[in-house]
């Protein structure tokens, strides 16, 4: 057990450090969070992704025969922890780079890989995930976007739900249902989607905070190539598997802060951190927080050494979503008030509290979280089964064929 | 005792629910949101069944009812989402029938009984300060009082005809002034609100008459403004009882309907244990902001029962309304869906009463001088 | 609506009062709760039952041809905030006076009521459940006690357990099954049982603060005859519906104080009540017990208009126990360390702090208030029901003869 | 950075579960709490597996370990309920170790090691005192100190043949004394706790001589008792660890046989979320606790880590065992039914802890002066 960096990290982060500081400029703390609106997000995400390719940071994980850096997951949160400092953005390149390359290194074909992950690495490609759909959530096995044969490849057919960033992608990995007479688990296939391909409707879904996130994809006569499939027909679903592990021990995956230094900040100057009650707040912040940090370490330590993670990676997840959710509830009882007011919208020209429409914003979001990557329920149920060996609740659809289910 | 309402306050719950219920859909609703925030043709129809009107005396055309009959009303505003100045106008013109002297004032009161005039008054101030804190300075001069200084987010005040205002004294007791808008010194300045209602900071430099000043200027003063802040407190947790009870009654469908893994989402414990908890948490507050709406209407001290109701309110209304997004999942993300604004209005609610704290913190000072 | 007293309400409360001035002696608010040995206590219980008897004040919402007052449930609840100032003991007759009388007055023959309702009301009969067993808790109408058909009555075995106040029980109320055969509700039947019936076996239980309020109940063999089976056989489960009903109607139906004087009087004795954290928990639980008020007197209100109570019966038990854990749980912050010293037990001849030690023991027995009566769980599917109309979780024992499921 | 346990940490961690899980039964903890409170037996079958001596230097007989492998033990003596004083006796050990001169107490430390000798110290306060305040006055004599004053609950007083009492000094400093019982002015009594482990309540009227002052009289002690305190709390918190393991082990069997309305308990979501959720508290508990643990043993400052450990230990800790008694349902108030310890113990340790806000009030103080 060592918790600080040992003497090699220690040279990896100063490598790090270096690097960035002669590639980027420092955020500046005392600055609001730079917002902007999402096709700027984007085109500055290529950009940064594109120097991280160049300069051989881009990947730190993946193997480097696949174009990566070949480290640890140590390494990767020691980059991510550099990188937070300063003003670059990378959020575009989260499913690429975070849960399809992973997804492809473990199950695409060597000319896959070849098409797919260097333009991924090097910012050409931005990837999008279609998966959910409006009637298959948390039951996302029970998905009903049909693929159907055709010569060389598969006519697409169906909708898909809250696809981030979608609007702005160029590819996307998408399950559908090639058949509909087997259990649900077993009829799925896993594709890669050209986003430029003929069929495809994307509409924009404006949320609570103005903001245009996700996307709903409307899929009408949809041709993917034969080359396209991912896995083995019908094999979809282990393959999705990667993909969402990967999503779910991403999550979480911050930079240490947790919002916690910018909370103490906001109370410090609304002069509230003498507040015995508002500082009971702010130190349970603390305490999430610093949980956070452990959390992750073990789960990165895991990965480091070549282990797949157990449950563990289910807590940081629902502690993850139960900070933010705590954490916006403090800085509102803190905000008072003035926490009604303001456009929360990120390209709002005018805010009420210099910087501080964050936290209503984080407010009305917080339940996102709980939801994007498995509900917090479906989270807990996994923990039963896997950390505490209960048995699985009866489920009302196990081995009926998936056509059977969608009558009822 | 008897904790039933009496038949004639049941007729107006429901004459309430119904005319509400009928009026607003989602698509007025949403008009709204685009628009001025607000929905003036849902104000004229319930001026027109005298729910307006139902707590002004009866000279100036009202029913002469109290703040336990205003609750129901707002009950019914909050279960419908409906975007009107009911909270404001009533109680600032209760406050005026209450305390201005007698007659000087029905031409403005017969106004607000027939649903032409608005009125409100500004009783938020930024950060935790003490809610009964005036922020305005009040000098007198010739003919009454001048007012300076600034109060933020006073909800429906560019659409009011008068505002009611606390302000201080130099010798640090205070008064309560009637300032009308568009008179000159009056400044308005729109604000953006969490659930889209209207509302304007105010800054003042500007003279009143002294017969727009509510009872006398002085220390009596502060209980005017204590009247205003209770009885709006109290009809504004009636609001968040409504808004509970509609997201729970939308969020209750939608789980008895949406089906995951071949059974609908109320077949899933974790489903509705969370639900049951939201219901036990609803009725809670409208315990609670029943007593404290029945205490004021009877004249009694209310401090201890309007800030119990308070907490609930804030507190426990923001835990329902946030319970009832997370059950709905990621339909409640998109706007089109209507739930999204039971949250808005949760939220809004709960932050414009103050923090849950701050309503314990007044209550722990109540019981240490008890 | 109307909260304080009517002028009526004021007359009887009143006269109330002023029967009790005469009848029995204040107790001192300052002294630390009189804590007895429980034989003691039931003495001290049979006696003033007997006292309230003899001048009317017995089973004050019990019809008067049946002994009673004939009073409202309110009129009940006026006499018993009044009744709480007084150093008097009426513990042992809850199940009694609360749950049996109003069964038998619902359910009973004429020679029932005429045999059992004199006794209870006059305090020579002290009445305990034999309901739970220890393979039916929450699932109580799995029970297994079987009783079978002999001449002139029924023969009895079976185990029963959290009977409390058994060891000084006269009679019992059980269920038990005479009807295997049919599905689970069908098959039981509702007896009176004379504790002193050769066959009982009352095995005392202890608990975690050393008291030994619940019992184990074993029964071999037991006679009870037909006159003594209330309702129909195999009726059982609905007579048993009106007493579960009575006892979550009278879970919570206290004295208005619900431990919050107590607890602010601590903090100020501890010299806490100025610690803004503290204060918050004291203001906490004032928003509760007030909750607790108006919930109850919603209740009663209910009641005395002749109305059966809907699914706010089942809040009122959710938000006592619920109120109990907080309240415990602030007095324990506020104790410190303290709390974990001293003998819980009531019989204890020493505490550690005075007459504070019934702040751990509260701590420590919450619980039971969330599983007595029917848990959290069971009271909070029965509210998704009843009030919000969701539909209930399938069963999967809906139907199955009992005796089938038995063998599973 | 490495979260996982070395080698050697392991094989400490596997020792201790092995000696404790198999020396530990039900009958034997039902004799501790029938007889004096704690179990001679268990404690030297950890003592000759060098389990005790762990962390005492090489030259007693120790191999020299820290508070990280003593969190291990400490670990599977909360999961298995041994009723031994290892945290008092071998904190107190390890300070003595630390700041009493070199050599002068071998014979002591060398008792420790072989578990003849019981050590134990004197740091909790009544009511919400600083724990880091005295209550003992210390004033200088021809030889040493007189040691004036009282601690309550002093944790195996009255098995210990010295108690480390932190003592303040006339002019506001302080010296931590090593008191050995049994001499003239040394008073114990007895106090019950409620996991039914000895404590005894201490007054002092005695006197210390010089080579029993550990580290220097001065501002310097302050240092010994926080080092004490958090080293302490620390293996408390891994202590609370095991507890909340152990109950919910006990729990997740429980759940799984026990039927009701014909299927397992644990079928019921209801019931799986509650015991995920305890479980997701119980990591939280373990990566904090052991975060503090290496922090102490690697000499960083700890103060931060060891609050938010401890905050864990006390909230969460409690959490954890009043809901694996709760799912335990009635069979869990029936003190035949071994579960209650569980209860028990987390809630002694969360007490013995401090206040859960105490923690965060420390924690806030911390943060003001970063």
């Amino acid at each position: 057990m060592h918790i600080g960096d040992t003497p090699q990290e220690a040279a990896f982060r100063a490598e790090a450090r270096a690097w960035l500081e002669a590639h980027a400029s420092l955020r500046d703390p005392a600055a609001p969070a730079q917002e902007m609106d999402l096709a700027t997000h984007v085109g500055h995400c290529r950009t940064w992704q594109a120097t991280l390719a160049e300069h051989g940071w881009a990947g730190i994980t993946w193997p480097a025969e696949f174009g990566g850096r070949g480290g640890s997951a140590i390494q990767s949160a020691i980059f991510g922890e550099e990188q937070a400092r300063f003003d670059v953005a990378t959020g575009a390149f989260a499913v690429g780079i975070g849960m399809v390359g992973p997804t492809l290194i473990a199950h695409g074909t060597p000319d896959q890989q070849e098409r797919f992950l260097g333009p991924m690495l090097r910012g050409d490609h931005i990837w999008c995930q279609l998966f959910s759909e409006p009637g298959a959530g948390s039951d996302l096995a029970s998905l009903g976007t049909r693929a159907e044969r055709t010569d060389g490849g598969w006519i697409v057919n169906g909708q898909k739900v809250w696809t981030s960033l979608g609007q702005f992608a160029d590819w996307g990995i998408l399950l559908a249902r090639t058949d509909p007479t087997v259990p649900k688990h077993a009829g799925i296939t896993y594709f890669c989607l050209d986003i430029a391909s003929s069929g495809i409707e994307i509409r924009p879904l404006t949320q609570i905070t103005g903001v245009a996130h996700f996307n709903e994809v409307f899929l009408t006569d949809v041709f993917i190539p034969d080359e396209n499939v991912i896995g083995s027909i019908g094999d979809g679903w282990s393959v999705a598997r990667t993909t969402l592990l990967s999503e779910r021990s991403f999550i979480g995956s911050g930079t240490g802060q947790w919002g916690v230094d910018d909370l103490i900040e906001t109370a410090r100057r609304l002069k509230r951190s003498d507040d015995p009650v508002v500082r009971q707040g702010l130190a349970a912040a603390v305490c999430r927080a610093r949980t956070l940090d452990y959390l992750g370490l073990r789960l990165r330590t895991a990965m480091s050494q070549g282990r797949m993670p157990g449950p563990e990676m289910y807590v940081m997840k629902l502690a993850y979503a139960k900070h933010w959710a705590a954490t916006a509830d403090t800085a509102m009882a803190i905000l008072g008030m003035s926490a009604s007011l303001g456009d929360f919208s990120p390209t709002a020209a005018s805010h009420h509290i210099e910087g501080d429409d964050r936290w209503p914003s984080m407010f009305l979001t917080q339940y996102a979280i709980r939801l994007g990557g498995g509900t917090d329920e479906v989270q807990r149920n996994i923990i039963g089964e896997q950390a505490l060996g209960l048995p699985r609740e009866p489920a009302a659809d196990r081995g009926v064929p998936w056509k059977e289910l969608a009558l009822r | 005792m008897n904790f039933d309402l009496t038949e004639d306050q049941q007729v107006i719950a429901d004459l309430a629910q119904q005319i509400l219920a009928g009026s607003m859909d989602v698509d007025r609703l949403k008009a709204a949101e685009r628009g001025s925030g607000w929905d003036p043709e849902v104000w004229s129809a319930l001026a027109e069944a005298n729910l307006v009107s139902l707590c002004l005396p009866e000279t100036v055309g009202g029913s002469g009812m109290g703040a336990i009959e205003l609750a129901l009303v707002a009950e019914a505003l909050g279960r419908n989402l409906a975007p009107v100045p009911l909270v404001p106008t009533v109680v600032t013109a209760m406050a005026v029938a209450e305390f201005a002297e007698s007659g000087t004032h029905d031409e403005l009161l017969a106004g607000v009984a027939d649903g032409s005039v608005v009125l409100t008054s500004a009783l938020a101030s930024a950060g935790a300060n003490d809610p009964l804190l005036p922020g305005v300075r009040a000098t007198p001069t010739a003919n009454g009082w001048r007012l300076e200084g600034s109060k933020p987010a006073v909800p429906y005040a560019a659409e009011a005809a008068a505002i009611a205002v606390p302000a201080q004294l130099p010798n640090g007791s205070s008064l309560v002034a009637l300032v009308r808008t568009g008179t000159d010194g009056v400044g308005l300045a729109p604000e953006k609100t969490t659930n889209h209602q209207p509302a304007a900071g105010l800054t003042l430099d500007t003279e009143v008459s002294t017969a727009d000043v509510l009872g006398t200027a002085g220390d009596e003063a502060a209980e005017v403004t204590r009247w205003l802040y209770e009885h709006t407190v109290a009809a504004m947790c009636s609001i968040q009882v409504g808004v509970a009870e509609g997201a729970l009654a939308m969020t209750s469908s939608h789980v008895t309907d949406r089906q995951q893994f071949g059974r609908p989402l109320s077949a899933f414990q974790a489903v509705t244990q969370r639900a049951a908890d939201a219901w036990i948490t609803t009725e809670a507050m409208r315990v609670t902001s029943r007593n404290a709406a029945w205490r004021l209407g009877a004249g009694l001290d209310a401090r201890r029962d309007v800030a119990v109701a308070a907490w609930w309110a804030t507190d426990g209304g923001q835990k329902v309304v946030t319970a009832c997004q997370h059950l709905h999942g990621g339909i409640g993300a998109d706007i089109d869906y209507p739930v999204h604004r039971y949250f808005l209005w949760g939220v809004q609610n709960g932050t414009v009463l103050g923090a849950a704290s701050a309503h314990l913190a007044r209550l722990g000072g109540l019981l240490a001088r008890s």
